[in-house]
């Protein structure tokens, strides 16, 4: 039984990682390909937020001691608050700098 | 070609060694000289710590329980050394950006041509 | 007393060489006031020269002192090992702090301003500690310590100078000096990734048994270039013309004086006490190389120096090429060369800086350092330029004067080496001293005042910077009569160096 | 063997970096460049099991030193470039300088042993004492905690001084800071900044944990990675963290310049001071054991003060520089100069 529940957490934790790692490729692709700021910052926030969250998960589920566990929920809890809160103030600061979004035709070039 | 595997940390080291130089010699801008300072000491750092390595050692922090055996460490002094060297460069670069401020609040400007440019016209 | 406390207190002697300049930089800063400040390096500087005679008494008779930092055995831990160079380098280090600083009172609160005045004087005292430091220890690796230590705070008295030219040439002697450093911290980890020690004396038996690697000769051109960098040899030296033109004339008189001593003391460390002088001259061939940069060092700089406008780069220049002298010996390797060499460390400490003392008591009266501007001044400043005169000879070497004692030992040396080319080149580079120094006194006895007006406010410069001006002088004619301490020391850590280094 | 390949290719990125700053003219995108090089440098150092040095590499490299970059960036102009047309010649000289100095220092790595080899010469002579028998002479289980702090004790004080020299430099270059704060003596609006509330509530949300953290690396260096120096750093950025949302007056009002002053020097004498103490006791300077009866609980409170005094002096010293370029105004440059 132990043998199916360390199989299953391994499968589960791996899906996470990959997942994970989707987003942040995702992410640093939207990075170089969006055309302005703001979708690049979007495309930059999946990265740390989705991308980084799922590997982390899928690293506590890897994680051989509570202590670890806890440091890496500890990291997580730490990106929740960290990584919105950047991308709300580089895109407030962007928006005062009067840097414009690219709207309408321009955005299909 | 085997001795360039086994050497491949301390070539790339010597790689970074010679860009950094390349920097501080080459560039008139003193803002990039720093950098490239900082990339030359981070290349001996790199040049210390891969000669600390050992193969299937582990990080210099007691295991508790010793129950699988000997343990393999790696290298504790030159990771010593090197903590002493980082804080020595973060020291220096401190300085040198104190320096380059003031540089460029008595000159108006921070590179070095026309620094002396200006003070030959004095 | 009884020698129930006067023993321990011996004992602890290196600690504390090092630790009084250390402890009463932070007290400086705490302190926050210049005069406090000043009383502090006062204090401090002078109990250093105390500590540093005594340890030359005792290490007079070839005792080797070995101090262990806190009680760990070499390698393991860190050593201090005092020997008899080393204590003679401390003696000149600290001696040339003590005697400068009571000349550094007025003449800094003329060049710095009042409020960054206590952190110059920290700063000194940190450099002090470095300069100490790099010198007293037994261990490698504090080397790099101390010298990142002394070199980061004279960036910073240097700095501190009101003429904005200061920025820009601490800042090239920042990056210089960083460079300098990081090529001695590689040939440092090229020699322990060798021998897996960093203890000197330990480095010393264990380098023979690799000699044949490749990193033997690797660590031994970044140790030299690092070395030659601090040091400002010929083609190294590009940092050393502007630091010393453009720092506090007091700071300059103290960085000539020590800190490319020390610098030389370290490459005499490291050629003779590390890799023996077997491994460093007949397998590394150091002569073939130091020589030609030693000659280059001792005519080129001392050409430019003649075509100098500014008097203080004028001396910075023959800085340079004292210290080529100082090479030249090392290049010879023989008794009397390498004597000269550790004699010149102290010769030219005194004579350098008597020479920068007069010229920084000129600068006090007239705020400037163009040649030109000395005309006529030799006759409104009598007893400074009487000083210059007389440490210019002996700077030159004539006879009766200290310089004269280095110089001939050198000149000995080259001819029982058979070189008489580069004896006739010492005699000819010589000739070269006494036209820059002429160039000033032409200057300041022969040519008439610039304005009658503006010449008349300029007096004598005051006491207290004439008194150490004075002391230099009268020091630079008895070391020039009476040669028994200097030479004998001199010959005695030569005799130490080329006889297994330890 | 997987680490080995992850190494490589680290190794590779860092190139590239480094590549890079030396092209980019933009001075903003070379800091952010050099900030992520030293961010990928401290995962390599992981990676060769240095992670005392990762750690500081990433709280230094990409941590402090970024944000005194930019606070210099700032004061210089954030948009300013690196104008320099380097002459032919001269980068002709640069390059022959600085190859050859990297094919000298390849010469020398010829025959060195391979890497990771353990039988290589450096693993043989001092470094067996420091990983046998260090957990037995000092008790602590981080050998790099036990080596820096008590066998190489007196270098980690020369490097203590070395970042008080900075301290006061930097004090000393960019002016008196003192005159300007007690003009402002009055209360400053200590509100959400512009309202920036988002980045106020996180701010106050974060700064208690960092500074928790801190003392967690401060007084855990001991048994896993970390130590004074990381630590004093930790602590620094979550003042400089608030004074970044806020306003730097109103942390000066909490932490005045004159405390700043006073523990910077603090630290380093504080350090010196334990060394003193044992040198009264009858020892040699830094000797620990005379500390107390058991040697091992000597060692134990000699390193525990010791890293005290490089924390606080680090702390102290790091705030200062950061004082310092944040209150530096340009003086008024003189006509005709």
């Amino acid at each position: 039984m132990a043998i199916y529940l360390g199989l299953a957490l391994d499968i589960f934790s791996w899906l996470l990682l990959v997942t994970g790692g989707g987003f942040v490729l995702i992410g640093a692709i939207g990075l170089l390909r969006m055309p302005d700021f703001y979708t690049r910052l979007h495309a930059a926030s999946i990265i740390d937020t989705l991308g980084a969250w799922l590997i982390l998960l899928g690293l506590i589920l890897q994680s051989p001691n509570w202590m670890t566990a806890l440091k890496l929920i500890i990291v997580v809890a730490l990106l929740l608050f960290a990584s919105p809160t950047t991308s709300h103030v580089l895109a407030k600061a962007a928006h005062k700098a009067g840097l414009k979004p690219l709207l309408g035709k321009d955005a299909h070039d | 070609m085997q001795w360039f595997y086994s050497h491949f940390n301390y070539v790339l080291a010597v790689l970074l060694l010679v860009i950094g130089l390349y920097t501080i010699l080459s560039s008139h801008n003193l803002f990039k000289k720093l950098l490239g300072l900082s990339i030359f000491q981070v290349s001996i750092s790199l040049f210390y710590i891969s000669v600390g390595k050992v193969s299937g050692g582990t990080a210099p922090i007691l295991i508790g329980d010793s129950t699988q055996g000997e343990v393999l460490y790696s290298n504790p002094l030159p990771h010593v050394l090197i903590l002493t060297a980082i804080v020595v460069g973060v020291a220096t670069l401190s300085l040198g950006l104190a320096l380059l401020v003031r540089i460029h609040n008595a000159y108006g400007t921070i590179e070095e041509d026309e620094v002396s440019a200006k003070d030959r016209n004095q | 007393m009884s020698d129930h406390f006067i023993d321990p207190f011996i004992a602890q002697l290196p600690a504390l060489q090092i630790l009084i300049p250390l402890l009463a930089a932070p007290l400086c800063v705490i302190l926050h006031h210049r005069r406090t400040a000043w009383v502090l390096a006062m204090i401090a500087s002078y109990c250093s020269l105390a500590i540093a005679l005594l340890l030359l008494q005792q290490t007079s008779d070839g005792t080797v002192i070995s101090y262990a930092m806190g009680n760990w055995a070499p390698p393991w831990g860190i050593e201090y090992r005092i020997d008899i160079l080393s204590a003679f380098v401390l003696v000149i280090v600290s001696m040339v702090s003590s005697i400068t600083l009571p000349y550094a009172l007025r003449s800094l609160e003329k060049e710095v301003y009042d409020n960054k005045l206590y952190l110059l004087y920290a700063g000194w005292l940190v450099v002090l500690t470095g300069l100490l430091g790099m010198t007293i220890t037994g261990d490698a690796f504090n080397v790099f310590v101390f010298l990142e230590i002394s070199s980061l705070a004279s960036y910073l008295i240097i700095a501190l100078n009101r003429d904005r030219r200061a920025l820009t040439a601490a800042f090239q002697y920042l990056l210089l000096g960083t460079v300098g450093a990081s090529f001695i911290l590689l040939g440092i980890g090229l020699l322990y990734q060798m021998t897996g020690t960093l203890n000197m004396a330990d480095l010393a038996q264990r380098l023979p048994l690799v000699s044949h690697a490749s990193g033997v000769r690797t660590a031994f051109a970044f140790l030299i270039v690092g070395l030659g960098i601090k040091a400002a040899i010929f083609p190294m030296h590009s940092w050393l013309a502007g630091a010393y033109r453009f720092a506090p004339s007091a700071v300059t008189v103290f960085l000539a004086g020590s800190a490319t001593k020390v610098s030389i003391y370290l490459l005499l460390r490291f050629i003779y006490s590390i890799y023996g002088s077997e491994l460093a001259f007949e397998q590394l061939h150091l002569s073939s190389i130091l020589l030609p940069l030693a000659l280059l060092s001792i005519v080129i700089p001392s050409m430019v120096a003649i075509n100098q406008k500014s008097f203080k780069r004028l001396l910075a220049f023959s800085s340079i090429s004292q210290i080529g002298y100082m090479v030249l010996g090392i290049a010879i390797n023989n008794q009397a060369a390498l004597s000269a060499t550790i004699l010149h460390l102290f010769n030219h400490a005194i004579i350098k800086a008597a020479l920068f003392m007069s010229m920084g008591a000129v600068f006090y009266q007239i705020s400037g350092h163009r040649i030109k501007s000395l005309a006529g001044l030799g006759h409104l400043m009598p007893f400074t330029f009487a000083a210059f005169i007389l440490a210019g000879l002996s700077l030159i070497g004539v006879p009766l004067t200290a310089g004269f004692i280095s110089k001939w030992y050198l000149v000995i040396g080259a001819l029982n080496a058979g070189w008489w080319p580069v004896a006739a080149l010492i005699l000819f580079s010589s000739l070269l001293a006494v036209a820059y120094i002429w160039k000033i006194v032409e200057a300041a006895y022969f040519k008439p005042p610039l304005s009658p007006n503006t010449t008349g406010a300029i007096k004598e410069a005051p006491l207290s910077m004439l008194l150490p001006l004075y002391l230099l002088v009268t020091a630079n004619i008895y070391f020039g009569l009476n040669t028994q301490w200097s030479v004998g020391t001199a010959s005695k850590a030569a005799a130490m160096l080329l006889g297994g280094g330890q | 063997m997987t680490s080995l390949w992850l190494n490589a290719v680290l190794l590779i990125f860092l190139f590239i970096i480094s590549i890079s700053i030396l092209r980019t003219r933009k001075l903003f995108s070379a800091i952010m460049l050099t900030s992520l090089f030293s961010l990928l440098c401290a995962a390599v150092f992981v990676g060769l099991d240095a992670v005392d040095v990762a750690f500081t590499e990433a709280a230094v490299g990409a941590g402090i030193s970024t944000v005194l970059m930019l606070g210099a960036l700032a004061l210089i102009g954030s948009n300013a470039e690196d104008r320099s047309h380097t002459s032919t010649h001269r980068k002709a000289f640069a390059m022959c300088v600085s190859l050859f100095t990297g094919a000298v220092l390849l010469y020398g790595t010829i025959d060195m042993p391979r890497f990771g080899d353990h039988r290589a010469p450096a693993h043989q002579h001092v470094a067996p004492r420091y990983i046998n028998t260090s957990p037995q002479e000092i008790g602590l289980p981080n050998m790099v905690t036990s080596v820096l702090a008590s066998y190489r004790g007196y270098d980690t004080m020369g490097e203590t001084l070395v970042v008080f020299t900075a301290g006061i430099a930097v004090f000393g270059l960019l002016g008196n800071v003192l005159k300007r704060q007690r003009e402002k003596d009055v209360l400053p609006d200590v509100g959400e900044h512009d309202g920036e509330i988002v980045l106020g509530i996180f701010a106050k949300l974060m700064v208690a944990p960092i500074i928790l953290f801190a003392l967690y690396v401060q007084f855990h260096g001991d048994f896993g990675p970390g130590g004074g120096f990381q630590a004093g750093v930790i602590f620094a950025a979550a003042l400089v963290l608030y004074a970044l949302v806020f306003s730097v007056e109103s942390l000066m009002l909490a932490v005045p310049l004159r405390a700043i002053r006073i523990l910077m020097a603090a630290g380093i004498t504080l350090y010196a001071g334990t060394g003193i103490t044992t040198m009264l006791l009858g020892g040699q300077f830094l000797d620990y054991n005379l500390l107390a009866h058991n040697p091992v609980h000597g060692q134990h409170y000699g390193v525990f003060i010791v890293e005290l005094g490089v924390g606080i002096s680090v702390g102290a010293v790091m705030l200062s520089l950061f004082y310092s370029f944040m209150n530096y105004r340009p003086q008024q440059r003189r006509p005709g100069k």
